[in-house]
């Protein structure tokens, strides 16, 4: 049992055990060889692993991606970083279109893994604080991960690299050294396309993902003092989407508020509300409703980007409403 | 712009033990020939083929004087004007036609059309349309090969146009960086649909970038064969021996409009009549005749043969069913 | 009144009004020039106003969309054509981080518009039929337009050429040629951010854009036999989204069909679905369904690409079951 | 690497009518160093400023020698380590540090941070953090001060790293096709974050790029500020008249990590040792007292009204507000 792990540290120990299990297995991207990583998920790989499994790259977005790819269609599993998921746009083409379609048009299995730290809360501005999950979870041929948990982190990051398709994987920044949790010391794997109920409730369901889990937990930590019983599902992979846990939870509570740190307008609450009216619809007791940023690049200043990002308040918030509804 | 006076003449000496070789470029040339013709100007215009059909008429020396140098480990990432790469492969031209015709005996089981194909199983890494896609891909199936030490390059085709874009250069500039063992071969048609290449790049030749990266870059006649075949030898080893890429500038002329609908009419006519005078499969039938390497009956022997084998190809294809419907779904991901 | 002008047509028309009414505006693309476009839109343009104002560029979307803000910037009106909107992706990065993100952060205006040739049905295979527009709704600071008619079309571009922020313009392919209608000779434009009911109804609500607006009239019109009363309602703009449109009809039609061509998970559907619970939840009477093509790339084969396709079959066989909920 | 000895050497005449410039130079190069040293060093570490903080200490000269040049006509494109040019423009000091510090005093009025900020009214156009993404964007600038036939110039700043983007590259390939009015500016500071040259690209300059789109490169020492002015005098002419774009490599070396939290560890202490003996500010300094352009006084003078002018910055902007949350969602179109 290592006590106490970051999920920064569960992710850097997942790809290291599978850099250990798999030669095949490596690592590619700016500043992950000497430096270890902007955020140094990297660490020490590139002593311990050499400089032909820990490739720094040029400023090359899709050069790195692209390289992935041609690793990938060979048989090697490149885990690719990108520094911000902010430059992922800069590999874009070589995602939704090589990546993605490889397998549906020409057999060929395509077996990377992307790497992209996301998310607000850091001060990073426009362009250090995006989550561009939707951008992927409309592209079919992709998998999308956003682990909320050093535990999830670990065995998403273990799984991915095992998993056959293109898998992005968003990392929260905000969560990197925050989080904190005792996980097991031997080899686990957590499954892709599975989401978890991380909280049991019979009132209402909250689904989120990412650093907003936490949130939701609180914010249904705070509403049973009300006298709430608030289900929390964390959907940990977007795509596949794992409706099923969704529905089911819907089933039981009636009512559902979807969370996201993303903006508001093309998020993942459209998806979800979407499945669950076609599905459970006659089980709703209330408006299907959510909590997102607002629909605006992600603001730099301080006060304002607070006002930018859901939090805790704003959950209890929208959740008394629809609890009280 | 337009002739072939800036390629750098390579003394040729042309022995009897190059005669098989002969035969080989000449066979794959007049397949590709054929099957091209068969599927723009026949199948397209019956309907039998649709989408967008791109030929490399008067280009086959590139694609046949690169592609049959190729060892079993090396990995080929051709581009739309190539076809031949596919048949030096062990790729059947009815599995070709088959593709274009949308048919499950096509590469991708209908799944994609005309050359957006590959198989892995024989080296060939499948383009998408986006033009220069796979250079970033060659960089990365180059690293691998490397990694695994079986001593195989990668060849990344393109044509001049693809050389404008961004995805060109960041895989250019990994892979000498890294000195990776690829051999870039660049098809300079003059045009990239209807652009020439004066709006496309301000240098004259594509070879002029290859200083950008520290990368031998050579100029060759791409309508003869056998020019092609020894620039690629010298670019292959250079790769092969872990001096890093070497870039290939093929001169050549595309003898058709961008696509089977295009007429070309922003191509002054002169330019084709110039370049069909350096028409790669006459020039070759031409060398072999005067070297002796063929006889007359010969060639037109192998020029009917090739007929017969499209004919037979043609046949299987149209033989070859439309996918099912109901298989729509399958194979989004190799794990679902 | 310009008798039977085709959608293609049209937006050319649009264009070239534009034009000669501003000469800010210009036109950047690839094979815009001496060619006129690979689908004949700037056919013209070039010998009329010559290679300042029609610019033909090397094979580059990242430059093209680079020089049409730098361009915007300085105060001049590009209307850049990607030649497919499959290659959009190439220049994600200036669309999504440069172009959407300047008005906000710095006040900076970028009227520039990318014109994208979207949509399937032409046999174009997985790389030339795309929908891509989610990509781009799912981000603040862009509008989104994608029109139906010809008459729209060519309203719609002309509003967009004047309007101050970047506009991504959808024109679907399969439209261009296919549809015809007599429009004004006199100028006029259509408001972006504004849908229209092109059909009355009071049964059902069917929401949908570009291609798809005319399966769901045909569908309209076959049901109307059965007496069901179908309203349609025709997007037009996607971002800024027109939810008040929407929801009034829901409000009195209680059913809502939502349709796209774009593959399922993450496509329109979603946001209009949240957005409908959100606001008028209490006034349904049936789940929210959708009519979209399958999570796949867009099939190259005859048979594969029909089922791959919405089409009116598919939409009255959902709009018939809904009507009869 | 890691040295100027590839400096191409340029004759320099010193003459006393430079004095004047050698005093403006002085001025914003000093006043660079200072407002850069009170943000990374006081205002970070006190946490007034928050986020990415990356200075251009040691490459002062490069803003300077470049900006100074600019007629009002021009547009600038700053890269994140040209902070003098905002000050060359107009900008006051006091809105730059409230821009760091998420002020309603900066340029972009707290929503974005550090040098993510621009103001087309004075000509600058705002980077964002893509590396290389304003590459693309001057070339339309270019078209546009070209069409308006103004006779400007655009000034397209970048590092080394920032070369290996495709942005880049296609950027300056349009640029060179057409001809435009651009002037490309390069602080080659030898890193890319932890990156060296050598894993970035594998010829031994950025100059040697300019070939591959047939444009003149220039090398220069990036650490004179003369060299630079004379340099880009001859580029911003060539670029004016018509001739197209130009590119200027300035050699300098990142005297600090890539940002404030990066401590450069990977960068070998002789390095920043040998490039502390090149200041540019200490050589111009030395250069004008040997010309006697300016005494020790007024040089100690002109840095203490620095720091006086720095010190009235930070009280301005630290009185300056913050942006108030209920603006959080105005602007995000020009019309809604
Ligand atoms: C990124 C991208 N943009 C545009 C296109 C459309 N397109 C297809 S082929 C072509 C011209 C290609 O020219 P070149 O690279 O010289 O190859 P050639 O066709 O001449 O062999 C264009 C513009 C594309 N496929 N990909
Ligand atoms: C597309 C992209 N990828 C990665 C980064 C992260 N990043 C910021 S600055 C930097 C290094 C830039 O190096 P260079 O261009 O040489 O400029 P310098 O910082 O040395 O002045 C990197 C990798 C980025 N900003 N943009
Ligand atoms: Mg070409
Ligand atoms: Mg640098």
């Amino acid at each position: 049992m290592a006590a106490g792990t970051t999920y920064l540290e569960a992710i850097r120990q997942g790809i290291w055990e599978e850099m250990e299990r798999d030669p095949d297995v490596f690592v590619i991207g700016e500043d992950v060889g000497v430096y270890g990583g902007a955020f140094k998920v990297t660490a020490g790989m590139f002593e311990h692993f050499g400089d032909r499994r820990v490739v720094d790259t040029p400023i090359s977005e899709e050069g790195i991606v692209g390289a992935a790819i041609g690793a990938g269609l060979m048989g090697l599993r490149p885990v690719a970083e990108m520094q911000f998921s902010d430059f992922i746009s800069c590999g874009f083409d070589q995602i939704v279109n090589f990546a993605a379609k490889c397998h549906y048009r020409w057999n060929a299995a395509v077996p990377i893994v992307v790497r992209a730290p996301s998310g607000g809360g850091i001060h990073g501005g426009p362009f250090h604080s995006q989550n561009p999950e939707m951008w992927f979870v409309r592209t079919p041929g992709l998998k999308v991960v956003c682990p909320a948990t050093p535990y999830d982190a670990k065995g998403l990051i273990k799984a991915a690299i095992r998993d056959n398709d293109p898998v992005i994987f968003f990392e929260h920044k905000a969560l990197y050294r925050r989080v904190k949790e005792d996980i097991p010391d031997e080899d686990y794997t957590v499954p892709l396309g599975r989401a978890k109920v991380v909280r049991e409730g019979k009132d209402l369901t909250i689904v989120t993902y990412g650093a907003m889990v936490w949130s939701a937990l609180e914010a249904a930590e705070k509403l049973a003092e009300e006298g709430a019983s608030i289900e929390v599902v964390d959907l940990r992979t977007l795509l596949p989407l794992d409706r099923d846990t969704v529905c089911d939870s819907v089933r039981k509570t009636s009512k559902v508020l979807l969370v996201h740190e993303d903006t508001r307008t093309g998020g993942m609450a459209g998806e979800l509300a979407v499945s669950i009216t076609e599905r459970v619809f006659e089980y709703l007791d209330a408006p299907i409703v959510r909590v997102t940023a607002p629909d605006t690049p992600v603001p730099f200043s301080p006060p304002l980007e607070e006002a930018f990002l859901p939090n805790t308040e704003k959950v209890i918030e929208k959740a008394r409403w629809l609890y009280r509804y | 712009m337009g002739t072939v006076e800036a390629i750098t003449p390579h003394e040729q000496t042309q022995t009897d033990e190059q005669a098989p070789l002969a035969h080989q470029c000449l066979y794959y040339m007049a397949l590709m020939r054929e099957a091209e013709d068969r599927i723009e100007r026949k199948l397209y215009r019956q309907g039998k083929v649709l989408g967008g059909v791109y030929v490399g008429r008067g280009q086959e020396a590139i694609p046949v004087g690169t592609g049959l140098l190729a060892q079993p480990q090396d990995i080929l990432l051709p581009s739309h004007r190539d076809m031949a790469v596919f048949f030096i492969r062990g790729v059947p031209v009815r599995r070709v036609i088959a593709q274009y015709m949308g048919r499950m005996g096509g590469l991708t089981r209908g799944r994609d059309g005309n050359m957006h194909m590959g198989d892995m199983r024989l080296g060939i890494v499948s383009i998408i349309s986006a033009l220069a896609a796979t250079v970033p891909v060659a960089s990365g199936v180059a690293l691998a090969l490397r990694y695994k030490g079986t001593g195989g390059v990668a060849f990344s085709y393109f044509g001049d146009g693809a050389t404008s874009r961004g995805a060109w250069h960041e895989g250019v500039n990994f892979a000498t960086v890294q000195k990776l063992p690829v051999v870039y071969i660049c098809n300079n048609n003059q045009y990239a649909y209807s652009t020439p290449l004066e709006l496309q790049m301000a240098c004259a030749n594509v070879a002029d970038r290859g200083p950008a990266y520290n990368m031998p870059a050579e100029i060759v006649d791409g309508n003869d064969v056998f020019a092609v075949y020894e620039a690629a030898q010298r670019a292959i080893a250079h790769a092969r021996s872990g001096r890093g890429p070497y870039l290939l500038e093929c001169k050549t002329f595309r003898m058709t409009g961008h696509s089977a609908h295009d007429a070309a009419e922003y191509v002054p006519q002169s330019l084709f009549e110039e370049w069909a005078k350096l028409d790669p499969i006459e020039r070759l039938e031409a060398k072999m005749l005067e070297h002796r390497w063929a006889t007359r009956e010969e060639i037109d022997r192998l020029r009917v043969d090739v007929v017969r084998e499209v004919d037979e190809a043609v046949a299987w294809a149209d033989a070859s069913p439309c996918p099912d419907p109901v298989t729509l779904t399958e194979g989004v991901y190799e794990t679902e």
